[in-house]
């Protein structure tokens, strides 16, 4: 075992060797992540604005399960995807494990949640100041949902940040669904963890500082577009 | 074409030997058939194979690919290739069993030590076999559980990770072993033992059972491994040189 | 629609048609009851003023007459029926402080607009107009949020005004305007009344209730202390905390005595 | 195989059927989550509100590493914290590797960057409001840092369940470091990723739905004590 | 310091100590001037009345010599050096709109004691003081955000006296207020200056601003349009825009025509 710094030092070199292999790699990671973050997006961010912003009968009820979804097991949810998709599973016609769709839907059930519960946290604080303005102009529910998650959308960003680092980072559920089948369904995260389970610890750190910088550059240039955005319009 | 390939459930310590780099391309060459491999634990591959999630299952677990096929979930069990087990341990051999070649004797000296040993304890293949080797041997290692024997839980490789990282005791696979990258200054202690022998076998998952299994292109796939041509290449793989997997299809 | 105006200036309650209501109107916030048993009617095209001291309940009575939130008891008829989605519609709230939406001072008051479902080229000319109305042209792609807190009242009042409600709550909405301003609100509010739009008005100025109201209501400790026409409370009034409030009238804006301490 | 919902219908029977190595694991499970969470919060918090209410040079950097962090995958963390513990890294002598104390370090640093980026957002929120009038009152840095986390304790509870949630539900640093031992170090999460790879799916499940229980209890308890002092002072 | 209640009399500005002043002030935001170039000095014990049309500055500039926002161009000086965070502590601000903590009321202003460095019995005793200078005592374990807008109003007054600044701004601290609300706060106003306290007061009540004022600085886009004793610029404005301002006296409070439309 070369010393803390040796294997830093390597796989920093290891990072410049650029690779066809990792490329593809990087890009269904990318894939992946990005359309299951936006299906996140498209279904929590709704969905967690209604809670913040209407009182319902059961809404706590609501509002624990959604906090505690936050904590679902990559794992648990993996094998109840594979067990969806499975040939003996109720949609195995479908011939969908062992692909990226698979691994799209087991991570959007994953990060859904997450999107959500911050959601709705988020909103409700906007909700507490514009809740009787919204009564007074008489906004129906579904342009009040539309306003709230459109003034708070700068606040939104770092939920959505916050989705995209927890799908980004997930292996445990893409590994079971996606079966890390070399150039179909490898991502970076099981690559990781299989280059790990080698022992190439050194290669499984660059990658990882790679898929670091990967969400380095998606962050970027969400910060970059929020920047432009703020300035124009947003007090 | 586009979705000319099979799925084949297989282990960890296949894949991570390299085994499978090496040999599926050549394969893909000769009969355009890509194959996937899904490498997981040895009883998740088996049951995967049962939910017919995979047209082919590549393990090393006798026993249980025996009830695979017994259960209808398989066609028919064949013998492709061996290698063996071995321990390693750390250059301080804290049992001194470094050298041996009786497994049962030195497994007795690793327990009178009282020295690190880390198990798989995932009834994978491995960890199957190295119980049946410590039953032989007249060691009780459930009640050391937690003291000197230490169950991972995890793959091989991380159970190689584990245990070099606590100076434990390792059995694995010849193949894993030679290609694992994190090996420090372990060494193999013990080997040789004829105890220590490791099959694999391949089974067509039976399409009887599940009609979305490829049985052409997976006998195919089958045909090819258990024949002279496959068999070449598997006694061809080397690392370092050395000789991975030793071909022992009928 | 004219009538109004005559109301104005012989300030009696005329016999007409009732657009709100209230019976034993209560409202309770932590086991403190703070509307207690309110009664009143509004009349179409009329402009009622609600005066008491701070915490007397003002704010919330209007809250409650507008629906924003639910009492405790008792009811509310709006033109007879009860108060929901659409009767809402057809009121406006001018709050006493503005909530502005996190854009600029156009889409402020575009979004009213959006709301009641008025579009494209109607939209934009009314929203021009509002924006004239409460002379908000220059400012009209800021922030709404920077603005000064007289602007924004400004902002407050043409956004509730541009919906031509039939009833406008207005919740002190001169407190921080310059005379000028003020000035420019009460006609505002006058011209409002003129197309037909009730007032109910809350303010601490009694030259202003003088100026524009017709019914005033004196609320104190939550209950209506006293009600009639604006003058005769002004000048007469009945209830001890009329009276006592009045009797501060070294600070009511109009009195010479005020100048010199 | 069974059905889907044969599978669900034992995962619930062998919840049932209480047991001692399941109790076991699960207060480990606890015990390394909780601390982990706690310590999030310790350092997240603070860090998270100095960030959200100071303006310094290089703050959108920092903000920036904060949201990429969010995305710490778990292996490469449980890779560095064994680096750093195993025999030959520089804290071998401590002699932390395999023990729970591993565990918890490794989830702090992946928990932490949750905490911080989420707090971060919330403290500007709120600081937009509070900003001048803190000013006006001569309030120093310190304290301008304890009111803001104070005031904003509620929204904040919802971030430290998200810390929560990716703690408990964590395998890929917790098995690398912790090493998944039968004992010692076995958590609810290793262990439904050994049942899976023996394929004992149905236990796995079993195991998945009782931390999901848990983690349901975890935020039942909380929501109520946020219930009961909300009602007493917030608005 | 009762030399100080002497001024509010004859409305000479006295030659004494400067206590802040702003040479060439300016503060840009997107784009525009909203300050410009403002010179101004503040004597210890004077009351300076800052008026203007909404929209002016007036805000903007309490903030700027407040310290709360960097000035785009100029330099401020407190007691001739500069202003610091211990300068800062010794002065104090009420907002146009007031700033709440999720607290208490009473949490509120011990807040503010606790940052000064106020603690145990002397924290007790000025809490209770400052309840009940602003007639809070009842509301004293209520959520101060769920005050009524006069009773924030006076909260915030409370939260900055409790720290006995040398130099008070106050932003309209009235504009909510009702009359014998209004009275009070004026008391405590003068009650202030007679220990000592310099204050500078922005409103829009010609009437308050002579019972308070010595001087007045009259803001017009950003700039200082006139300065003077409060009489002279009331009664004989030399600039136009103070002479425009006060040509809206139709609607300045004393003028008995406000009451008939
Ligand atoms: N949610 C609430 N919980 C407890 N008390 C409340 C609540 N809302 C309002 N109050 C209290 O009710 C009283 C009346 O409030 P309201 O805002 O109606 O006063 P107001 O007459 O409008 O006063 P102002 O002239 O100061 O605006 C106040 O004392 C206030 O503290
Ligand atoms: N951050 C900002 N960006 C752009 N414009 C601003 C900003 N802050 C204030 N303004 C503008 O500066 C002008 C002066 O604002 P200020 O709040 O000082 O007015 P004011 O004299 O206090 O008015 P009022 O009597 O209404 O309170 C306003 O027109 C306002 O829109
Ligand atoms: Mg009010
Ligand atoms: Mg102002």
């Amino acid at each position: 075992m070369d010393s803390f710094s040796g294997i830093l030092m390597e796989a920093i070199e290891l990072i410049l060797s650029w690779d066809s292999d990792v490329i593809e790699i990087i890009m269904l990671s990318l894939r992946v992540t990005l359309c299951a973050v936006l299906l996140a997006c498209v279904i929590g961010l709704p969905l967690g604005a209604i809670v913040g912003a209407f009182r319902f009968p059961m809404r706590t009820g609501v509002v624990v399960v959604m906090n505690t979804l936050m904590g679902l097991p990559p794992v648990v949810v993996g094998l109840l995807v594979y067990l969806m998709l499975s040939a003996s599973g109720p949609m195995g016609v479908l011939g969908l494990l062992y692909t990226p769709t698979a691994m799209i839907i087991a991570q959007t059930i994953l990060v859904t949640p997450i999107v959500a519960a911050l959601t709705r946290q988020v909103i409700e604080d906007l909700n507490l100041e514009y809740s009787e303005q919204f009564a007074s102009l008489g906004v129906r529910p579904i342009e009040r949902i539309f306003a709230l998650l459109w003034d708070a959308r700068y606040s939104l960003l770092t939920v959505a940040l916050a989705g995209f680092g927890r799908a980004v980072a997930e292996v445990g559920a893409v590994i079971i669904v996606g079966g890390n089948i070399n150039h179909v369904t490898r991502v970076m995260t099981t690559t990781i963890a299989l280059e790990t389970s080698k022992g190439n610890l050194q290669l499984a750190l660059a990658l990882g500082l790679i898929l670091l910088l990967i969400a380095v550059v998606v962050n970027i240039l969400l910060m970059a577009i929020r920047g432009t955005a703020a300035r124009a319009a947003y007090v | 074409a586009q979705d000319d390939f099979i799925i084949v459930q297989s282990t960890t310590s296949t894949q991570n030997s390299g085994l499978f780099d090496y040999m599926l391309p050549m394969f893909q060459k000769e009969t355009g058939i890509e194959v996937r491999v899904v490498a997981v634990g040895t009883g998740q591959a088996i049951k995967n194979a049962a939910n017919g999630d995979g047209d082919v299952l590549f393990v090393h677990a006798k026993a249980s690919e025996e009830q695979f096929v017994a259960d209808g979930d398989g066609v028919e069990r064949s013998d492709v290739m061996y290698n063996d087990f071995v321990i390693v341990g750390p250059p301080s051999d804290p049992a001194g069993v470094a050298g041996m070649s009786d497994v049962a004797a030195a497994m007795v000296k690793i327990s009178d030590a009282g020295a690190a040993f880390a198990s798989r304890g995932d009834d994978s293949g491995t960890h199957k076999a190295e119980l049946r080797l410590w039953k032989d041997a007249g060691v009780d290692v459930a009640a050391a559980s937690g003291g000197w024997y230490r169950e991972t839980g995890s793959g091989m490789g991380g159970t190689l990770n584990t245990g070099t990282g606590m100076d434990a005791y390792i059995m694995t696979d010849r193949a894993t072993w030679i290609s694992f990258g994190n090996k420090g200054d372990y060494q193999i202690a013990v080997e040789g033992d004829a105890k220590m022998f490791n099959q694999y076998g391949i089974i067509l998952v039976n399409p009887e059972k599940h009609s979305n299994v490829k049985a052409e292109q997976g006998q195919k796939f089958i045909d090819w491994v258990l024949s002279e041509a496959g068999q070449a290449v598997i006694a061809d793989y080397k690392i370092d040189g050395q000789q991975l997997f030793f071909p022992n299809a009928k | 629609m004219s009538e109004a105006l005559i109301d104005i200036t012989n300030h009696k309650p005329a016999a007409r048609e009732t657009l709100l209501s209230a019976q034993g109107l209560c409202f309770d916030a932590r086991g403190q009851r703070l509307i207690d048993s309110v009664n009143l009617e509004v009349a179409t095209g009329r402009c009622t003023v609600i005066m008491g001291a701070n915490g007397s309940g003002k704010s919330l009575l209007l809250r409650l007459l507008h629906g924003l939130i639910t009492p405790s008891a008792g009811t509310i008829n709006w033109r007879g029926g009860s108060l929901d989605h659409v009767a809402r519609l057809q009121q406006a709230m001018v709050f006493q402080r503005p909530v502005m939406l996190r854009r600029s001072v156009a889409a402020n008051l575009r979004f009213a607009l959006k709301v009641r479902g008025v579009h494209g080229a109607e939209r934009k000319t009314r929203e021009a107009e509002a924006l004239a109305l409460a002379k908000l042209e220059n400012l009209k792609d800021k922030p709404a949020r920077v603005l000064s807190g007289g602007e924004q009242q400004r902002l407050a009042m043409a956004r509730a005004l541009i919906s031509t409600p039939a009833l406008l709550f207005l919740d002190e909405p001169t407190a921080s305007l310059d005379p000028a301003s003020s000035l420019a609100i009460e006609r505002l509010i006058e011209t409002a009344r003129e197309n037909g739009t009730t007032i109910v008005l809350v303010t601490h100025d009694a030259g202003q209730a003088r100026r524009l109201g017709d019914d005033l209501l004196f609320l104190h400790n939550g209950q209506i202390a006293e009600a009639g026409p604006v003058t005769r409370i002004l000048e007469a009034p009945q209830s001890e905390a009329a009276q006592a409030w009045l009797g501060g009238r070294i600070f009511v804006p109009d009195n010479p005595k005020s100048e010199t301490i």
